[in-house]
C-alpha cells in the first residue's frame, strides 16, 4: 500500500459520487457542487498518476494538467453560477 | 512497520470520500457550502501528500478560496425562494446508484492494472529543463513546453467573463453592507499583505512552487475584499478598463507566441536567450488578467449606468 | 523525532474531523462557518508539520495562502451575513 | 527552412479568430466590423491551408518546436481540413446573416456587442479542436467551445433560454469531465498524450476505461438518444444565427473526435459498434416522432438535429467493425451535409419568425407577408436533410446504404429509408402549410423584401444541394494524409 494507491481510490470514489450527484440532484447549485467532485475527482487520478514515492520527484506535466483543469473549473462554475442567478431573478420578476 | 504517514493518509482519504457523500446529503444549502469548502482544503492536503504543492496552492486559491466565495454570494442572491422540493423517484435514485457503482467499480479495476510509478514524461521533461528558461519544472509546462494549452486556458477564463457580463445584464444589484471598524481595521492590514503575498507567489514561479494562477488568485483575494466592503464600486466609466485588463493577459501571451516566430522559429518558441524574460512578460500580465477577471466573476454583474432596482432600495 | 510528529499529525487531523460534527449539527451558519475556520487554522498546522516531516520547505507557502483564503471567505460571510440581518 | 518567414497556417487558423475575439470584446463599438473581418481572415487563412494540404499533404506544426509527446503539435489532414472548411464557409455565411438579424433595428445593442466576441471564441475553440493532436488539449479545446456555445445559447436572454442554457450548461460540463477523466487514464496507462501515442499503444484494461469515459462524455455532448435531452430546449430557444451555429457546427466537433479516438483506440468489440448503431437508430426514430409532433418550427428543426446526429452514427456503424476504416468517410461527408443544410435552415426559420412574428406551424401559412425566399431557402435545406438527389446528403446517405449494403447489414439500410420517410412526413408539414392558400390572414407587419438575411441561408442551403455533385473530389481530399492510417 502507498499513497499513491491510496488516494487513486479516492479520486475514483469522489468522481463516481459527483457522477452520481449530477445525474439525480435537481437543486441547480448542488448540481454544480456535483461537478466540481467529478472535477476534484479528476484531478486526483491526475496527480497519482504523477505520483513517485518520495525520495523520487514527481512527474511534473500532470500537475500543470490539473493546474489548467482547476482554471477552467472556475470558469464553468463561474458561468453556470451566473445562469442561476439570472434564471432566478428572471422567475422573481414573473412572479411578481 | 507501517509508516504512520499512512496512516494519516488513509484517514485523510476517508475523510474526503465522506465528505463528498455529506456535500451532496446535506439539507441546508449553507452548511453544503461550507463542507465543500472543508472537502476543497482535504483534497489539497491530499495533494501536498502526493508532493504536489504547486497543485495544492491553485487548488486552495481557486478550487476552494474563490470558488467558496463564488458559492456564498450566489447562495446570497437566490436564498429569498428556498428550492421547491422536487421528489426524485425511488427507482431513478437506485439506478443511477447502481450505474455509479458499476462505474467506480470498473474503474478501480481498470486503475489497478495500470504501471502505478511509471515515468511517464518526468525524463524529457527533465532533459529540456535547461532550454525552458525557468528552473521550476511545472512552471516550464505551464509556460513552454504545453503553452498552447495554457494560452487556451487564459482564453477559457476570458470566455467565462464574456458570458458573464452577458448573462447578468440588468441583475438587480445587491445593496451595500454596513461595515463594522473591525473590518476596515482588518481590511487595512490585510490588504497589503495579501498584495505582497500574491506578487511573491508570482515571483516565485520561476524556482519553487507557485506561478500566475496562484499569485493571480490571491491577488483577486484583494479585489474580492476591495469589492465586498465597498472601498472599490464598479462604476460604468471603469468599463473600457476592465475589458483592456481581461483581454491583457491572452493578448500579449498570443502575441509573443507569434511575433517569436520568425527566422526559422515556430511560434512559442522562444528564443533561448530571451526566453526567461519572456517567460517572466507573460507571466506578469496573465496574473494581472487573471486577478481583475477572476474579481469581476465574483462581482458578476457588468457596472451599468444608474440600475433601476437599485433606485427602489 | 519524525515518528512523533506524524502521530501528532494523526491527532491533528482527528480532532478537527471530530470539530466538523459542529458544521452538520449548526443550528447557526455562524457556528457552521467557525467550525470551517477551526478547519483552515488546524490544516495550517498540518501543512507545517507536513513541510518538516516530507522536508519541502514549499509547503510553507501553501500554507500562507491557507491562511490567507481562510480569512477571504470569513469576510465574504461576514459581510453577507451582515445585510442578510439588515 | 528557408529564410523567408513563410505564414504558418494551422496557428494562423487558431489565432486569427482570437485575434478577432480579444478586439471585439476590447471595443465593444466596431465589434461587427472586427468580427467580419477576423472571420474573412479566418476564412483565408483555411483556404492557403487547404491549397497547402492538397499540394504537400497533411501540414504539422511543433509549436514550441518541442514536438510531441513533450509540447503540443497542430496536424491538418485533409479530414480536419475538410471540417476547418466546413466550418469557415458556415461560419462566414452565418456572419453575414448575423450582421442582419442583429442589426440595430431588430436587436438590443448589448446583443450586438456580445454575439461578437463569443462567435469568435467559439470559432478559435472549434478551430483549435479539429487541428489538435493531444487528448488534453481537446479537453481544453471543448471547454472553450462549451462556454461560448452557452453565451450564445443564452443571447437571446428570456426565461426559457436561459433555462435551457444552464442545461446545455451542465450536460456540456459533465461530457467534458467525463473526458478528463478518460485523459487521466491515458496517462495513467501511457505517460502520454498526443495521438501517436494511442496508435502504438497496445490494449490495456486502463485504455478501455478511457475510452468509455471519453465516449460517454462525447455522445453527451454531441447529443446522441438518449443523451440528447438537453439539445432541443437549447438549439430552440437560442436565437436565429446562434441556433444556427450550434446546430451546425458545434455538435460536429464532438463526433469528429470521436471519429478520431474510434479509429486509434478501435473499439474492441463488434458489439459496442452495433450499440452505437442501435442509439442512432433510436435517436432516429425517437427524433423523428417529436419532430412530427412539435408545435413550433424551430423546435421541429432542433428535433431533427438529433434525428441527424442519430444517422451519422448509424453511418458510423454499417458495415460493422471490419467496415470501420471506411465506415468514418460515410459519417463524415454526413457531419458536411448536416452542417450546411442545418445551418441554412435554422437561419431561414429565424428569418420566417421574424417576419411573420411566430413560429408556430399551424400558422404558417401563405399569407401576404410571407417570407418567400425564407420559405424556398427552407425547402431547399430540406431536401439535403431528406437526402434527395443532387444534394450532399444524398450523396452521404447514399455510401451510407452502399457500404451497409456491401457488408450485408440490411437493418441499417432498412432504418436509414425508415429515418428519411419521417424527415419526409415532418417536413412536409412545414412546406404544406407554406403552400397552403386557403386561409389569409391579415399581415401582423409590412414585408420587408428581401435581405442580407435572405442571402446567406440561400448560399448555405443552394451550397448543401450542390456539393453533392462533387462528393467524389471531397472524399478523395478526405483521405489525404491517412487521417486514419497507422502513421501520423
Amino acid at each position: 500500500m502507498n499513497s499513491g494507491l491510496i488516494f487513486g481510490l479516492t479520486g475514483i470514489a469522489v468522481f463516481a459520487i459527483g457522477l452520481f450527484g449530477a445525474l439525480v440532484m435537481v437543486e441547480p447549485l448542488r448540481r454544480v457542487l456535483a461537478l466540481k467532485l467529478c472535477s476534484v475527482g479528476a484531478g486526483f487520478l491526475l496527480v497519482v498518476g504523477a505520483w513517485q514515492a518520495p525520495p523520487d520527484m514527481p512527474d511534473p506535466v500532470p500537475h500543470a494538467l490539473v493546474i489548467t483543469g482547476i482554471v477552467v473549473m472556475i470558469s464553468a462554475t463561474a458561468v453556470a453560477l451566473a445562469l442561476i442567478r439570472r434564471l432566478h431573478s428572471l422567475e422573481r420578476a414573473s412572479d411578481e | 512497520m507501517t509508516d504512520p504517514l499512512l496512516i494519516f493518509d488513509v484517514i485523510l482519504g476517508l475523510a474526503i470520500v465522506a465528505l463528498a457523500v455529506a456535500v451532496l446529503a446535506m439539507h441546508d444549502r449553507f452548511a453544503m457550502i461550507v463542507l465543500f469548502i472543508v472537502f476543497g482544503l482535504l483534497s489539497a492536503l491530499a495533494w501536498v501528500r502526493l508532493s504536489a504543492p504547486d497543485v495544492a496552492l491553485a487548488e486552495a486559491a481557486i478550487g476552494t478560496g474563490l470558488t467558496g466565495a463564488l458559492l456564498l454570494t450566489t447562495l446570497h442572491h437566490i436564498r429569498a425562494t428556498p428550492p421547491a422540493p422536487v421528489p426524485v423517484p425511488a427507482g431513478a435514485i437506485i439506478a443511477n446508484l447502481g450505474l455509479c457503482g458499476l462505474i467506480f467499480g470498473g474503474l478501480v479495476v481498470a486503475f489497478l492494472s495500470t504501471p502505478l510509478q511509471a515515468p511517464g514524461l518526468a525524463l524529457p521533461v527533465a532533459q529540456n529543463m535547461e532550454a525552458s528558461g525557468v528552473a521550476h519544472p511545472v512552471t516550464a509546462v505551464l509556460l513552454n513546453f504545453r503553452a498552447y494549452d495554457t494560452l487556451m486556458e487564459v482564453v477559457v477564463l476570458l470566455a467565462a467573463i464574456v458570458a458573464v457580463w452577458m448573462v447578468e445584464r440588468g441583475t438587480a444589484q445587491a445593496p451595500s453592507p454596513v461595515m463594522g471598524e473591525i473590518y476596515r481595521g482588518f481590511a487595512r492590514l490585510a490588504l497589503p499583505a495579501i498584495v505582497i503575498i500574491g506578487t511573491y507567489l508570482l515571483w516565485v514561479g520561476a524556482y519553487a512552487p507557485g506561478g500566475a494562477f496562484q499569485g493571480g488568485a490571491v491577488l483577486a483575494a484583494v479585489g474580492l475584499l476591495l469589492l465586498l466592503s465597498r472601498l472599490y464600486r464598479p462604476q460604468p466609466a471603469h468599463r473600457p478598463l476592465a475589458r483592456l485588463g481581461f483581454v491583457l493577459g491572452t493578448a500579449v501571451f498570443a502575441g509573443i507566441a507569434l511575433l517569436v516566430a520568425s527566422g526559422g522559429r515556430v511560434p512559442f518558441e522562444y528564443p533561448a536567450a530571451h526566453a526567461k524574460t519572456l517567460i517572466l512578460l507573460i507571466e506578469g500580465m496573465v496574473t494581472i488578467s487573471i486577478a481583475v477577471t477572476l474579481a469581476a466573476l465574483f462581482h458578476g454583474r457588468e457596472p451599468e449606468y444608474a440600475s433601476v432596482s437599485e433606485n427602489h432600495k | 523525532m519524525i515518528p512523533a510528529l506524524s502521530i501528532i499529525l494523526i491527532v491533528l487531523l482527528l480532532a478537527t474531523l471530530g470539530g466538523l460534527i459542529r458544521v452538520f449539527r449548526g443550528p447557526e451558519p455562524a457556528e457552521r462557518m467557525l467550525a470551517a475556520q477551526l478547519f483552515g487554522t488546524a490544516s495550517v498546522a498540518m501543512l507545517l508539520i507536513l513541510s518538516q516531516v516530507m522536508e519541502m520547505p514549499a509547503l510553507l507557502d501553501v500554507a500562507l495562502v491557507f491562511a490567507l483564503l481562510a480569512a477571504v471567505t470569513l469576510v465574504c460571510f461576514v459581510v453577507l451575513a451582515a445585510k442578510e440581518d439588515r | 527552412m528557408n529564410d523567408l518567414p513563410t505564414l504558418d497556417w494551422p496557428t494562423a487558423v487558431v489565432f486569427a479568430p482570437l485575434a478577432g475575439a480579444i478586439l471585439a470584446f476590447a471595443w465593444p463599438r466596431r465589434a461587427a466590423g472586427i468580427g467580419l473581418a477576423s472571420v474573412l481572415l479566418t476564412t483565408a487563412a483555411v483556404a492557403a491551408l487547404a491549397l497547402r494540404v492538397l499540394a504537400e499533404g497533411a501540414v504539422v506544426t511543433r509549436l514550441g518546436n518541442w514536438g510531441a509527446p513533450l509540447g503540443i503539435d497542430l496536424r491538418a489532414d485533409g479530414l480536419s481540413t475538410l471540417l476547418l472548411a466546413m466550418t469557415a464557409g458556415v461560419g462566414l455565411f452565418v456572419s453575414l446573416g448575423a450582421l442582419d438579424s442583429y442589426a440595430p433595428a431588430r436587436a438590443d445593442e448589448r446583443t450586438r456587442r456580445y454575439f461578437w466576441p463569443l462567435w469568435l471564441l467559439l470559432l478559435t475553440g472549434l478551430n483549435g479542436a479539429f487541428l489538435s493532436t493531444d487528448v488534453f488539449n481537446l479537453y481544453v479545446m471543448l471547454e472553450v467551445i462549451a462556454l461560448a456555445a452557452v453565451g450564445l445559447t443564452v443571447l437571446g436572454g428570456g426565461r426559457e433560454a436561459v433555462r435551457a442554457g444552464l442545461e446545455y450548461m451542465y450536460a456540456s460540463i459533465l461530457g467534458a469531465l467525463l473526458f478528463l477523466m478518460g485523459v487521466g487514464f491515458v496517462y495513467l496507462e501511457l505517460g502520454r498524450l498526443d495521438f501517436a501515442g494511442l496508435i502504438a499503444a497496445e490494449p490495456a484494461p486502463a485504455l478501455t476505461a478511457a475510452l468509455a469515459l471519453m465516449i460517454a462524455g462525447l455522445l453527451l455532448k454531441t447529443a446522441l438518444f438518449p443523451l440528447h435531452f438537453w439539445l432541443p430546449g437549447a438549439h430552440a430557444n437560442a436565437t436565429a444565427p446562434a441556433s444556427a451555429l450550434l446546430s451546425g457546427l458545434v455538435v460536429k466537433v464532438s463526433l469528429y473526435i470521436f471519429l478520431r479516438l474510434t479509429q486509434y483506440m478501435p473499439l474492441p468489440d463488434e458489439l459496442l459498434v452495433t450499440l452505437m448503431g442501435t442509439l442512432g437508430a433510436g435517436a432516429i426514430l425517437w427524433g423523428g416522432i417529436q419532430a412530427l409532433r412539435a408545435e413550433r418550427l424551430k423546435l421541429l428543426v432542433a428535433w431533427s438535429t438529433v434525428v441527424q446526429i442519430g444517422l451519422i452514427f448509424v453511418a458510423f456503424a454499417r458495415a460493422g467493425q471490419v467496415g470501420l476504416a471506411e465506415s468514418w468517410k460515410a459519417a463524415a461527408l454526413l457531419i458536411l451535409a448536416h452542417a450546411v443544410a442545418k445551418a441554412a435552415m435554422f437561419l431561414s426559420a429565424g428569418r420566417i419568425k421574424d417576419e411573420v412574428g411566430h413560429d408556430r406551424i399551424q400558422d404558417l401559412d401563405r399569407s401576404p407577408i410571407r417570407p418567400t425566399l425564407a420559405q424556398f431557402t427552407f425547402a431547399l435545406a430540406a431536401i439535403s436533410l431528406i437526402g434527395l438527389p443532387p444534394s450532399l446528403g444524398f450523396a452521404g446517405k447514399w455510401v451510407l446504404m452502399e457500404g451497409a449494403m456491401a457488408a450485408g447489414y440490411w437493418h441499417w439500410v432498412g432504418i436509414t429509408m425508415i429515418g428519411t420517410l419521417l424527415s419526409v412526413a415532418y417536413f412536409s408539414r412545414v412546406l404544406a402549410g407554406f403552400l397552403r392558400f386557403d386561409r389569409l390572414r391579415t399581415p401582423v407587419a409590412e414585408h420587408q423584401g428581401w435581405a442580407l438575411a435572405d442571402t446567406a441561408p440561400l448560399v448555405l442551403a443552394l451550397a448543401a444541394l450542390s456539393l453533392g455533385l462533387v462528393a467524389a473530389p471531397i472524399l478523395a481530399f478526405m483521405e489525404i494524409g491517412y487521417p486514419f492510417g497507422a502513421t501520423p
